[in-house]
C-alpha cells in the first residue's frame, strides 16, 4: 500500500496514440476557453457567479477519458468542467447554466453554475455541501455489482474536502465492500484561503488511503498523459472486482477560487505567476508540438475551433429563455406535474 | 386474517417487497446475521444473502449517503437506522442530499429510498434511545414522513414508502414493536402516503395523534364516552404531507381540538397542526387549540420517576380532553 | 452615536468581546488570514494571532464538536459556520451534544459556545447559499437560538450570546451585512436573550417577524398607515426560547395576526407563534390567524425569476396585511 | 510513521515497581467485581441495563494509570468503567446510576449506566452516539494549549466506531493543530454483531493513524504493562508538544454487547472459551504471582477486598433515592434552578 511515485519513464512505456493524445489535448483547449469566456461573462456583468477548472485541466481529461461514458457513473464537483465535456457534456449545456436558462440540464437554473448532473451520462446530480459526492459514488458502485455489472463510479473533489467525515465514511465503505470506486482528489494546495497544511498533517493527501487499505497514488496532475495512465490502471483495478483506488492529482489553481473571491490576501503573486508558469495546457502543447504530435499551426487550428463552437453556444444560451416564476414549484416530488 | 405484532408487520413488508422486487435491498448496522437490534429484519439476511442484506460499518451519513448512490443507479434501499437518536450524522445526507436531488436536477435524478427508524419512549432507553425526532424532518420540502401506529398500516404504508420515487422516512415506535397486535391481510394491499385515518368518531371534540399515542387517546376517548363526549380520533399516519383535509373536516366538525404528541411542543408537528386549524378553521372553533406533548427538556430522562413524569399517557390525554370539554 | 453596518456591527462584537475576554476564540472556515468570506472576522486573525482566530479544516461537526471540547475546558469559543446551509453536517455535534450536555450531565458541565452562521436569500446564492433552516434548531431544548434584525441588536444580542453559559445558535441574514444600517452606542450595552422587541405600534393587526422581514414588515405597515391601518410589529430576535409574553400581548390588543418569514411554514416558527396564538388569545382574535413564508420547494432556486417568485417581498407583506385588514 | 509493534522486551526493559503493579491489579479487579456484580443485579431485575468492561480492564488500567487525574481530560466511552475507578470515580457512583439514583454523580440517573461524566474529574460527559468524544477530547487539548498548559486529553472508543465520521474529523484535527491527545481504540473484533472485518479492510485499527500523520501504537491490550507504556509514551509525546498518538489496544469483549444483547447467534462458544482463557485479569494474577509480586493469598484478599466495597457500595446505593419527578425538568439551561 505504499504511495506510488510517477514512475519517471512513465511517458516512454506508454504507448499512446497520436490521435488520442490530440484527443486530450483538443479536450483541454475547449474547456480552457470555456472557462476563460465564463469569466468575460462575469465581468461583463452577465453571469453572476463563475469557478473555475482552470489548471485542473490535464488532472480531469486525464481521468475522465479512462471511463466508459454513459456506462460508468460520475460524482463530480464544482471543477470538473472537463471532466463533464469528456464525458459528453456541452459547452452550450454549460453556458446555458452560467446565463440561468430553463434549458439547462444540469438542473434548469435551479441551481448555480458549476453544480453538474446529466441522468443520460450517469453524471450524478451534485450539490454545493462538498464531499458528500463521495458517499453516492460508493452507493452508484454498490448498485453496479448487486447487478453483476462491471461499471466503475469515478468521484472528485479538493484535497480540502477530504478533512469531512464523509470523505472517510465514503472511502472506508468502498474498501469493507471492495467497490470499483475511483476517487481522484484534485489538490491544488488550497480550500479558499486555506492551505494544505491547515487541512491534514501529512504531505501526500494520498497517504490517507492508507487508512482504508486501498492503493494511494500520486500524480502530476499536470501531465495529462499520466494522469490518464493511473485511471486506466485504477479503473481496470476497479473492473476486476479488486476495489477502490484513491488518486491525488497534484494541481494549481490558476484563478481566485472563485469569481467571488479575492485571493491576493491569502497567496503571493509570485506563487499565483509560478502556477501560470507550468500551465498544464500550455505545458502539454509544448510536448506535442516538440514530438511532433501537433504540426505547426494545428494548436492554432484547434483554439480556434473551440473559440467558434464556444461563440456558438453562447449566442444559442443567449437566444434560450429563463425559467417561468411559477415553474419553481415543480419537480419537489415525482408527482407534481 | 392473521394476527401480528407491529414489528413482525414490518418485518413481513420488507420481506414480501424483497421477494417480489429484487432491487430491494436492505442495510444499516447489525441488520444482517443479527437480524437488527429488535429483529426487525431477521432471517432477511438468510433468505436473501449479504449482497442484498447488508452489514455496514458504524456510519449513519455513509449508511443514508450510500443509500442514496445506490437508488439513484437504480436500487431500492432500506436504510436502517438502529435508533431515531442516531440519525442525526445523516441529516446532511438526508436534508441537504436526498430531499433535494429532484428539485436540484429539475426532475432528472430521483431518489427512491426508505429510512426506516425506530423512535418512542417508555422503554427505560433514556436519552438516546427515547427521543421523538420527526419534526425537523416535517419541516424540509422534498422528504416525506410516515409514522405506522397499527401493524396493518406498519405493513400497507412499508410497502408505499418502498415503491415511492421519493425518499421516505418511515419511523417506528419501538415500545409499539411487540405492544400493539392486530389483523393484517395476507393480500398485497397497501395504504396510501399522505393519508389520515379516522380511528373513532365523534363530534365533540377532534383528537390528533400519531404513533404509539394514537391508542392512548383512544383509550381516554373511550373515558370519556362514558360521560357521554364523544372523541374523533384522527390518526395522522403521514406527517409530510399532512393530510390537511382530514384535519380540517375533524376540526370544523367538532368544533374543539386537542393534538397529542410524545415530542416537546415548541415548533412541532402539533405546533403545524394547530396552525392549520386556526388558520382554516376559525369560525368553526369553540375553545383554544390545546397541544399535549413532552415537557421542553432535551429528551426521556432514564431513572423510572423521571421517565414516567416526561412521557404522555392516557391519564394526561384524558386530562385535556376533560378540560376541553369543560371549556 | 456611530452609524455601522450590520456586519460591523457583528465583526465590533467579536472584537470587543475578544478585548475583554482572553477566554473568548474564533474558529472556522477562512476566518483566519481571509477573515471570512463575509469579511465578518476581517482583521481578528492580525489583532489576536492564530491561537484565537483559527483556520480549521474543511469540516463542520470537528468545527462544532471542538468548540464543545474547548467550552467545556474552559474556552468560550465563537465556531463560524461559512453559511447556515452547511451547519448540517453539524447537527449531532449541536442537537445530540451541546444541547443535551447540561441536562444529561445534570447541570455538572456546560457549553457556553455561540455557533454563528449567515443565512437568508436574495443574493442569488441558490439552493446551498440561501436557506433559512433555524426551524428545526428552534425545536430544540437546550439550545438559542437568536436572529437579530438591526446592527444595534446584532451586537447588542451577540455580547449577550458569547457571554451566555449555554449553547446560542446566533444565525446572521446574509443580505442585511451590508443593506442595512444603524446607530451602535460606543458603551459596553448587551441585549437579553429571549426577549422580542416592538419596532413599531398599533392596534389594528399584529405583524410577527424575525431577521430581514422585519424590515419588509415595516415598509409594509408604513403603506397600510397610508390608509388608516396600523399595524403593530414585532420582532422576535429570539426564536428559542420565544418571547410568549410579548406574542401574546400584541396578538390581544390587535386581534389579527400574521407571521411572516422568509422559510417554508410546515413545521416553522411561524407555526408555532400561530399555535401559541390559537391556544393563548382564542377570544380576543378577530381574524384568522395568518402565516406568510416561502413556499413548500427544498431551497431557494438560481435564476432571477424563480428566486423572485420564491422570496417573501414587501409586496407580498402587503397582500397579505391587505387581506386580513379585510377580513 | 510505521506501526510501532510492541517491542518484544517490552516486560525487561521496563522496570515497573511493584507497588505500581499491585496497584495496577487492584484497580483490574476491582473493576471486574464490580462489573459482574452489575450482572448480577441485572439477572435479579433490579438494574435494566449494564454493559460491560469485562476483558477490557488491562487496557483500560493501563492507560489510566499513565495520566495526571483531575489535570488531564478524559473523554471516555460507555465500556471505560476501569478507567473512571482509577481516575477517582468510586464503585458507589456507578451503583448508583445503574440503580437510577438522583444521587448518581454522572447524570443524576438522568443517563443510562456507563454514561460516565465527572466534573472534578474532568471526565467529559459522554452520550451514547458514538465517536462524538474524539472531538470533544481534541477542543479540550485546543484548550489547554491556548492557556499554555500541558494538560493532555486521552479519549476512547471502540473500534467499530472509528468508521464515523467525527473520529476522521477529530483525529485529523488533532494532529494538524498538534494537540496533546490520545485516541486509545479498544478494539474487541466486533461492534455488536458487526466483525471487525465489515468495518475496515485494513489488518489494524491503527494504520488508521497514517491517514493523519501520527503515530499509529498496536499494543495487546491484555497486557496491562504494555498498556501503560504505550500510554505513557503518548501522554509523554504530548505534553512535549508533539501532538496526538493513536493506540489500538487489541482486547477481547468477555460478555455478550451489552445486556440487551445475545452473542450466540453471531459468534461460536469456542470463541468465546478461548476469550475467557486468555482473561487479562487471571493472566495478570499469574504473572505476579510468578514473579513474587503477589505472595501467595495477595489475590484472594485482593479480591475479597474489592468484595466488601463494593457490597458496602451496594448497599449504600440502594438506601439512596430515587430522583423526584418534578426534577425532570431543571437543568436544561444554566437558569433552570
Ligand atoms: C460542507 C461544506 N462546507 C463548506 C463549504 C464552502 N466551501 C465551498 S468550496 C470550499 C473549499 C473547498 O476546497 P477544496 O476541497 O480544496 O476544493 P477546491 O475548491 O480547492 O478545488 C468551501 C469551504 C461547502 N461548499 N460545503
Ligand atoms: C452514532 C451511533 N450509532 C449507533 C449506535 C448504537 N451502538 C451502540 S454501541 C455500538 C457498537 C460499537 O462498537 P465498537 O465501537 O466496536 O465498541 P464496543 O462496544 O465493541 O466496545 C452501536 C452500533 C450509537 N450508540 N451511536
Ligand atoms: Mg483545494
Ligand atoms: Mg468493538
Amino acid at each position: 500500500m505504499a504511495v506510488a511515485k510517477p514512475k519517471p519513464d512513465a511517458r516512454q512505456d506508454s504507448k499512446v496514440d497520436p490521435d488520442l493524445l490530440r484527443t486530450m489535448y483538443r479536450h483541454m483547449v475547449r474547456a480552457r476557453v470555456l472557462d476563460e469566456r465564463m469569466w468575460v461573462l462575469n465581468r461583463q456583468g452577465r453571469a453572476p457567479f463563475v469557478i473555475s477548472c482552470q489548471g485542473h485541466e490535464a488532472a480531469q481529461v486525464g481521468m475522465a477519458m479512462a471511463l466508459r461514458p454513459g456506462y460508468d457513473w460520475l460524482a463530480p464537483y464544482y471543477r470538473d468542467l472537463a471532466v463533464t465535456l469528456v464525458i459528453g457534456m456541452t459547452p452550450r449545456d454549460h453556458l446555458l447554466a452560467v446565463l440561468a436558462r430553463a434549458a439547462d440540464p444540469n438542473s434548469g437554473a435551479r441551481q448555480m453554475p458549476a453544480h453538474y448532473g446529466c441522468r443520460r451520462l450517469n453524471i450524478i446530480t451534485g450539490g454545493s455541501p462538498v464531499a458528500t459526492q463521495v458517499l453516492h459514488a460508493a452507493g452508484a458502485a454498490l448498485a453496479s455489482k448487486v447487478r453483476g455489472e462491471d461499471a466503475v463510479a469515478l468521484t472528485s473533489l479538493g484535497e480540502g474536502s477530504t478533512s469531512e467525515g464523509d470523505f472517510h465514511e465514503g472511502l472506508n465503505f468502498a474498501a469493507v465492500h471492495r467497490l470499483p470506486v475511483i476517487c481522484v482528489v484534485e489538490n491544488n494546495g488550497y480550500a479558499i484561503s486555506v492551505p494544505w497544511e491547515k487541512q491534514g498533517a501529512i504531505k501526500d493527501v494520498a497517504q490517507r488511503a492508507q487508512g482504508y487499505g486501498m492503493p494511494g497514488v500520486i500524480v502530476d496532475g499536470t501531465d495529462v498523459v499520466a494522469c490518464y495512465h493511473a485511471a486506466v490502471e485504477a479503473v481496470a483495478r476497479g473492473r476486476r472486482g479488486e476495489g477502490p483506488t484513491l488518486i491525488e492529482a497534484k494541481v494549481a489553481r490558476l484563478t481566485p477560487h472563485s469569481s467571488d473571491d479575492d485571493d491576493r490576501v491569502y497567496r503571493s503573486r509570485e506563487e499565483v505567476a509560478d502556477n501560470k508558469a507550468h500551465d498544464c495546457v500550455a505545458r502539454f502543447r509544448l510536448e506535442l508540438e516538440e514530438s511532433g504530435v501537433l504540426a505547426p499551426g494545428d494548436a492554432a487550428e484547434i483554439r480556434a475551433e473551440a473559440m467558434r463552437e464556444v461563440d456558438r453556444a453562447l449566442e444559442e444560451a443567449e437566444a434560450s429563455p429563463l425559467p417561468s416564476p411559477e415553474s419553481a414549484l415543480l419537480h419537489v416530488y415525482a408527482e407534481d406535474v | 386474517m392473521a394476527v401480528k405484532t407491529y414489528i413482525e408487520a414490518i418485518r413481513d413488508g420488507m420481506r414480501d417487497e424483497m421477494r417480489k422486487d429484487e432491487r430491494v435491498i436492505v442495510l444499516g448496522e447489525d441488520v444482517g446475521v443479527k437480524g437488527g437490534v429488535f429483529k426487525a429484519t431477521e432471517g432477511l439476511h438468510k433468505e436473501f444473502g449479504e449482497m442484498r442484506v447488508i452489514d455496514t460499518p458504524l456510519a449513519e451519513s455513509g449508511i443514508v449517503g450510500v443509500a442514496i448512490g445506490a437508488a439513484i443507479n437504480g436500487l431500492r434501499p432500506i436504510a436502517e437506522i438502529q435508533f431515531q437518536d442516531f440519525i442525526m450524522p445523516a441529516v446532511d445526507q438526508i436534508i441537504s442530499e436526498a430531499a433535494k436531488i429532484r428539485y436540484r436536477s429539475n426532475n432528472d435524478f430521483g431518489v427512491p429510498m426508505v429510512v426506516r427508524a425506530p423512535f418512542g419512549g417508555g422503554v427505560h432507553g433514556a436519552l438516546y434511545h427515547s427521543q421523538s425526532m420527526e419534526a425537523m424532518f416535517c419541516h424540509i420540502p422534498g422528504l416525506k414522513v410516515v409514522v405506522p401506529s397499527t401493524p396493518h398500516d406498519a405493513k400497507g404504508l412499508l410497502r408505499s414508502a418502498i415503491r415511492d420515487p421519493d425518499p421516505v422516512l418511515y419511523f417506528e415506535h419501538k415500545r409499539a414493536y411487540r405492544l400493539i397486535k392486530g389483523e393484517v391481510p395476507e393480500d398485497e394491499y397497501t395504504e396510501p402516503l399522505g393519508r389520515a385515518a379516522v380511528r373513532r368518531s365523534g363530534d365533540d371534540i377532534a383528537i390528533f395523534s400519531y404513533g404509539l399515542m394514537v391508542h392512548f387517546c383512544l383509550e381516554a376517548a373511550e373515558a370519556l364516552s362514558r360521560d357521554g363526549f364523544e372523541c374523533e380520533v384522527v390518526d395522522l399516519r403521514s406527517l409530510r404531507p399532512l393530510d390537511r383535509q382530514a384535519i380540517v373536516d375533524a376540526a370544523k366538525k367538532c368544533g374543539k381540538v386537542l393534538v397529542v404528541q410524545e415530542a416537546n411542543l415548541a415548533v412541532s408537528v402539533a405546533s403545524e397542526v394547530a396552525a392549520i386549524v386556526a388558520e382554516e378553521c376559525f369560525e368553526y372553533l369553540d375553545a383554544p387549540v390545546r397541544r399535549l406533548g413532552g415537557p421542553e427538556v432535551p429528551a426521556v430522562p432514564f431513572s423510572p420517576p423521571l421517565e414516567e413524569f416526561y412521557m404522555v399517557n392516557p391519564a394526561k390525554v384524558e386530562h385535556a380532553l376533560r378540560e376541553l370539554a369543560a371549556y
